[in-house]
């Protein structure tokens, strides 16, 4: 067809007004117009402000997202495909991603965070790999009296619907976070992260290729889901967004189960060429996506996608985010053998169109041309912006150091803290997770780290996800940093050597320079931290204008990262890994050595944040070449077997690690440090706490001095409580009495 | 959102029970009505054209009069019982 | 002993029994369509957990119509072995091959944990492994396993020794907080009047190995496919 | 197991439209609609006697007459849509 395109019946005139509600600037606009060479129809407006969004663009994250080091000798696919993949050994490579779902769930928690879990599965069995794990990380306002009504709405809504989807489809959450801060009382935080496994030589991308080649549309019917949804998620919100409540999407799990197990059987039959599905920007990103990797252009048939209504207008149907629904080209000519495959799983698939050598994007409707654009220049010529960034004005107002006074009872801060749904134990929320089908789960929600064997070889992965947000807000470049940093010493923990990672920036609006020096700040710090410790970022998300009425979340840059434990076999007696490679307490009479130094730290801390309601001075610094010796000391210890378990210290500090090791398992330690009470709160970082026979300690002091890491025996585990002596008292506590308040915590909170 | 009130039934003491209908609005995908379609139609009835599935409540509560009870379930439709994001429900009154 | 899983759309423990039954007790194991309409001469069919057509009117109700489970349902008769595990203990109730039905949780929500089960039969093969009284761990994941029956027909249920697996705590008593669904007299599993036909709830298949850090479900599985000496051996090692 | 049959509502061709309405038995806990019940309290709704919880389907389907329509649709609810053991079931036919 040669036609001019033009808009549709009954479709409004398209114009610079038409174009600002759709989020485009006068320049953005005229831009278009000017590659198009005319004035663009209603579809093609439509087309390219999703493309232009920065969910999909990353229009104002690009330019740093430059920062971060993407390579590595185990790196197969970095940034750009649907998922990173990297090799993990014999022959087996893991493909992960992280992706926010932060606005919808806002909206409709329990569907928003469902369709969240749906979207990042997809993400990674296009890739050809299956899934075998999630996590999920979670921000959510104040959830306390009157007011924390609706938040606990949300919370209830989005671990539903966490739980529902990953449940139905069969993929084990193991692990995840939970945090509660006033600054997402107007917008939560939902991350979902998913890993696949796959034989190297399995790998697919989402690329259309060969002239000609048929594309198949399969998977549930089109309907007007979400119509915005790309657009939504890259604009604050402000009372309008009530009017835009009905584009909300449903999942409908049991699709992507079925979607899952014939995408996979089709990639394994020889003759599809690319797979990709339709998340954000539905049927537009994924024709133009895949188009623009192959370097190809597309022809699209509009009247021959499935639809749930038969109104809806070719623009609606390019931007649909209706759920459950994938691409594919084939072989030409063999097109039949991946309907059969789909059919037999009871899937619809229908052929709406095929691959060209044009470049360019042509959809037809009704026998009318009603978009027909040039590829590449869309989706990789998409507006790029340095926006202006600046330190916030109050910065030093926050980084003021304000006195950190001395608990005068440490046990009852200690309970206070254990008694607050920050802090108070997740299981309320994890227990209605499915963490152990698949039976890999060797260690669950509930650890730093999870821990899953891989079948068939002698390795695990090792799987966590870390973010301090007030840390971001005070200094955003050691937060950047300490959540890398955190996320390795997880990893370390177990003994998993770190081999990619992948990240959700949750932040404000990018044209508040304060934000995007955030922005900026973080990801330098994310960046350096991956230097030191040769962690390449393989995949990511960007999740911008996270705020209500000029307030802004604070910067949460989620970071995810696998590591592999290559010989489990090396760690500990097969029938012990569950408890030696947790973070409990379990074999009495094992020694307890505390790794690391204290330099005093309270900046963000949760001692100061919890139970002084100050939010003020600098985080803990992170050097991170301690880190890096710390780390290398632990994965050692793993290797050697030494150790009978490892929990590191992070929120709350050295007294509340050794709490959450004492209630693991309900066994105690008899021990002493030589600090005050204040420091027993203290958030320094690059510590642990580790248990060995007491047969080994002597080697791990040994490696620990070779290693500059300073090491000191802290007590003895055993009994039913927690003893210990510090400068000027003891905390002398049963563990029945810790484990009351801290289970009880979230439950509590949650109503 | 529609909200039907039909008939008003009072039962001895001001009793009243309301049934209420909550069903995925009509533009929403709803996977249960299909999967029964589907399952309807592979259990051999060909002559099933669309099911929609949704939840149905008895409520039976003391009020004043019909307006307050009137009042009352709808308040609890919109509150609890039905999702206004993605759910559209009907209250209708039955005898007891 | 040659072993069919049965795949229905939304099954997703079915690589789980697989890998057990294959790796672990090396038997003869193979996956059988819900088209199908022969179990191939499988001696033990397993239907296996997950959300076979997303559960989504009752846990089960569609596929009890598959197919195969009119071959299921003959081999059943026969006296032949079939083993349903969570959403194939619900597709056993749905079809009527075990008595009963399953309701939401107590308390409405998804239940993953390890509970404790009490054996309460040590005379069918599935239980060679264990002993009468023996006190399991073992993982539940299920939205609807809230077990519940007339009055009559659970007396009858007790009468006929019908109740293999009741939720316990670990000390092997009853008590409501152990029976964290809710089920009538903590009802975990139960057989048919021949005793070759076992559901349960909970997961064996997820806790039949060492290195999972847990395998007192090994022996149900063991003795699911007991028969031959070697067997034998192998059920009594896993209790 | 009920099965009340009102009003049957032909639309054009032999297109029917029935209502089910599916209940736990009366002797079966409704852990649902006790949920229900004690959330309504805790937001203060006092005059809620009971609630029962159960679901409802609209099915539309083509027939010859009326008496396939409620035969087919009656086979239905024994074998799909409600479960004997645990619930009732009531049809109710609604115009289109
Ligand atoms: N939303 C969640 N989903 C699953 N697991 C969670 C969730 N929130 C917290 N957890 C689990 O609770 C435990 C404690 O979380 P956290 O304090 O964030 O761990 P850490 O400080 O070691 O990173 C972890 O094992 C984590 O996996
Ligand atoms: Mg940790």
């Amino acid at each position: 067809m040669t036609t001019t395109p033009s808009s549709a019946a009954g479709e409004p005139v398209v114009d610079s007004a038409l174009a600002a509600d759709h989020g485009l600037t006068g320049e953005e606009f005229g831009g278009l117009c000017d590659l198009l060479g005319r004035s663009p129809t209603c579809t093609e407006l439509g087309i390219a402000s999703a493309l232009y969004s920065e969910h999909c663009s990353y229009k104002s994250s690009k330019i740093h997202l430059r920062r971060f080091p993407t390579r590595s000798r185990r790196v197969v696919h970095g940034p750009g495909e649907n998922a990173g993949v990297v090799d993990i050994g014999h022959g087996w490579v893991a493909a992960f991603k992280m992706e926010s779902h932060n606005h919808p769930s806002f909206i409709e928690p329990y569907q928003g965070a469902a369709t969240g879990v749906g979207g990042i599965l997809r993400d990674v069995f296009t890739m050809g790999a299956r899934p075998i794990a999630c996590l999920d990380s979670l921000r959510f306002g104040e959830i306390d009296g009157e007011r924390g009504a609706r938040m606990r709405h949300l919370v209830d809504g989005v671990v539903r619907g966490i739980g529902d989807y990953g449940n139905c489809v069969g993929i084990p959450t193991v692990g995840g976070e939970t945090g509660f801060h006033r600054s997402y009382n107007g917008n939560i935080l939902v991350n979902a992260f998913a890993l696949g496994v796959c034989r190297e030589d399995r790998i697919f991308t989402a690329t259309a290729s060969g002239a000609g080649n048929p594309i198949l549309y399969a998977g549930s019917r089109t309907g007007r889901d979400g119509i915005h949804g790309a657009t939504m998620a890259s604009e604050a919100f402000d009372a309008e967004s009530e009017a835009k409540r009905p584009t909300v999407q449903v999942g409908d799990p049991f699709t992507e189960k079925v979607l899952l197990e014939a995408s996979l059987e089709a990639m394994r039959s020889g003759v599809v060429l690319g797979v990709q599905d339709m998340g954000a920007a539905g049927l537009t990103s994924s024709c133009f996506e895949m188009a623009a990797r192959g370097g190809a252009g597309v022809d699209i048939d509009l009247d021959l996608v499935p639809l749930r209504e038969a109104s809806l207008t070719p623009y609606e149907i390019m931007l649909s985010e209706s759920q459950e629904r994938m691409v594919f080209v084939t072989q030409r000519g063999q097109e039949e053998a991946v309907v059969e495959i789909l059919s037999r799983w009871g899937l619809e698939a229908s052929k709406i169109g095929r691959v060209t050598d044009s470049g360019r994007a042509r959809l037809t409707f009704r026998g009318r041309t009603v978009a027909d654009m040039p590829v590449e220049p869309l989706v990789d010529g998409a507006p790029v912006y340095d926006r202006p960034a600046a330190p916030p004005a109050d910065l030093r107002e926050r980084q003021r150091v304000v006195d950190c006074e001395a608990p005068e009872d440490p046990l009852r801060a200690l309970r206070s803290l254990l008694g607050t749904p920050e802090l108070g134990d997740k299981t309320w929320i994890h227990r209605q997770y499915d963490s152990t089908v698949r039976s890999n789960t060797i260690v669950g929600p509930g650890s730093d780290a999870a821990v899953l064997r891989l079948k068939g070889t002698p390795s695990a992965l090792a799987l966590t996800s870390d973010v301090n947000p007030s840390y971001c807000w005070l200094e955003p470049r050691m937060g950047g940093r300490q959540a890398v940093a955190e996320a390795v010493r997880n990893l370390a923990t177990v003994g998993a050597e770190p081999v990619g990672m992948t990240n959700c920036l949750n932040f404000g609006s990018p044209e508040n320079p304060a934000i995007a020096w955030q922005l900026r700040e973080c990801i330098e710090g994310m960046a350096e931290a991956c230097r030191a410790f040769d962690v390449p970022v393989i995949s990511g998300n960007v999740s911008l204008y996270n705020e209500t009425e000029g307030e802004a979340v604070h910067p949460t840059p989620t970071v995810a990262i696998v590591g592999v434990i290559d010989r489990l076999e090396d760690i500990g007696a097969e029938g012990d890994l569950h408890l030696v490679l947790g973070c409990g307490f379990w074999r009495p009479g094992d020694r307890v050595v505390l790794l690391g130094c204290d330099s005093g730290e309270y900046g963000g801390s949760a001692y100061q944040r919890l139970l002084q309601r100050v939010e003020a001075g600098r985080p803990p610094a992170v050097d991170l070449e301690a880190e890096a010796a710390l780390c290398a000391l632990l994965r050692q210890s793993r290797r050697a077997g030494w150790l009978s378990g490892c929990h590191d210290l992070a929120d709350g500090g050295l007294l509340l690690a050794l709490a959450e090791c004492a209630m693991a398992r309900g066994i105690g330690l008899r021990g002493a440090v030589g600090c005050g009470p204040l420091a027993l709160f203290s958030e320094s970082q690059a510590r642990a706490i580790v248990t060995v026979p007491a047969a080994r300690t002597e080697e791990l002091l040994a490696a620990a001095e070779a290693r500059g890491v300073a090491a000191r025996e802290v007590g003895d585990v055993g009994g039913d409580r927690l003893v210990l002596d510090f400068e000027g008292g003891t905390v002398d506590s049963a563990i029945g009495d810790l484990r009351r308040v801290w289970t009880e915590a979230l439950p509590r909170a949650v109503g | 959102m529609t909200s039907q009130t039909s008939r008003h039934a009072e039962g001895p003491e001001g009793r009243f029970v309301a049934r209420v209908l909550v069903y995925p609005r009509a533009e929403v995908l709803d996977p249960q009505g299909r999967a029964i379609e589907d399952a309807l139609g592979r259990i051999g009835f060909d002559g099933v054209r669309r099911i929609r599935a949704g939840k149905s409540f008895e409520v039976a509560l003391e009020a004043a009069d019909e307006e307050q009870a009137s009042e009352a379930v709808d308040r609890m439709c919109r509150q609890l019982l039905a999702n206004p994001i993605v759910e559209d429900y009907t209250v209708e009154w039955v005898s007891e | 002993m040659k072993c069919g899983i049965v795949v229905f759309p939304g099954s997703n423990c079915d690589h789980d029994v697989y890998h057990v039954l294959s790796h672990v007790l090396e038997q003869e194991t193979t996956f059988l369509w819900h088209q199908e309409t022969s179990l191939e001469g499988c001696e033990l069919v397993v239907l296996p957990g997950g959300f076979s057509y997303g559960d989504y009117l009752r846990a089960g109700s569609m596929a009890a119509h598959s197919p195969i489970m009119a071959a299921v349902r003959r081999h059943a008769e026969a006296g032949g072995r079939v083993l349903g595990i969570c959403n194939g203990f619900q597709m056993l109730l749905e079809t009527g091959l075990l008595p009963g039905a399953m309701r939401r949780n107590r308390d409405l929500r998804f239940l993953s944990v390890d509970v404790h089960l009490r054996v309460e039969r040590d005379d069918l093969a599935w239980c060679s492994g264990y002993r009468r009284g023996d006190v399991l761990r073992m993982p539940v994941a299920h939205a609807e396993g809230n077990y519940v029956d007339t009055g009559e027909a659970l007396d009858e249920l007790e009468r006929r020794g019908q109740v293999v697996f009741r939720y316990v705590n670990g000390a092997g008593r009853r008590e409501p907080a152990a029976n964290l669904n809710g089920s009538e007299r903590a009802i975990a599993g139960i057989c048919n009047a021949g005793g070759n036909v076992l559901g349960l709830m909970p997961h064996p298949e997820r806790c039949a190995e060492e290195m999972l850090g847990n395998r007192d479900g090994l022996g149900l599985l063991a003795g699911a496919v007991a028969g031959g000496g070697r067997l034998g051996a192998l059920a009594a090692a896993g209790g």
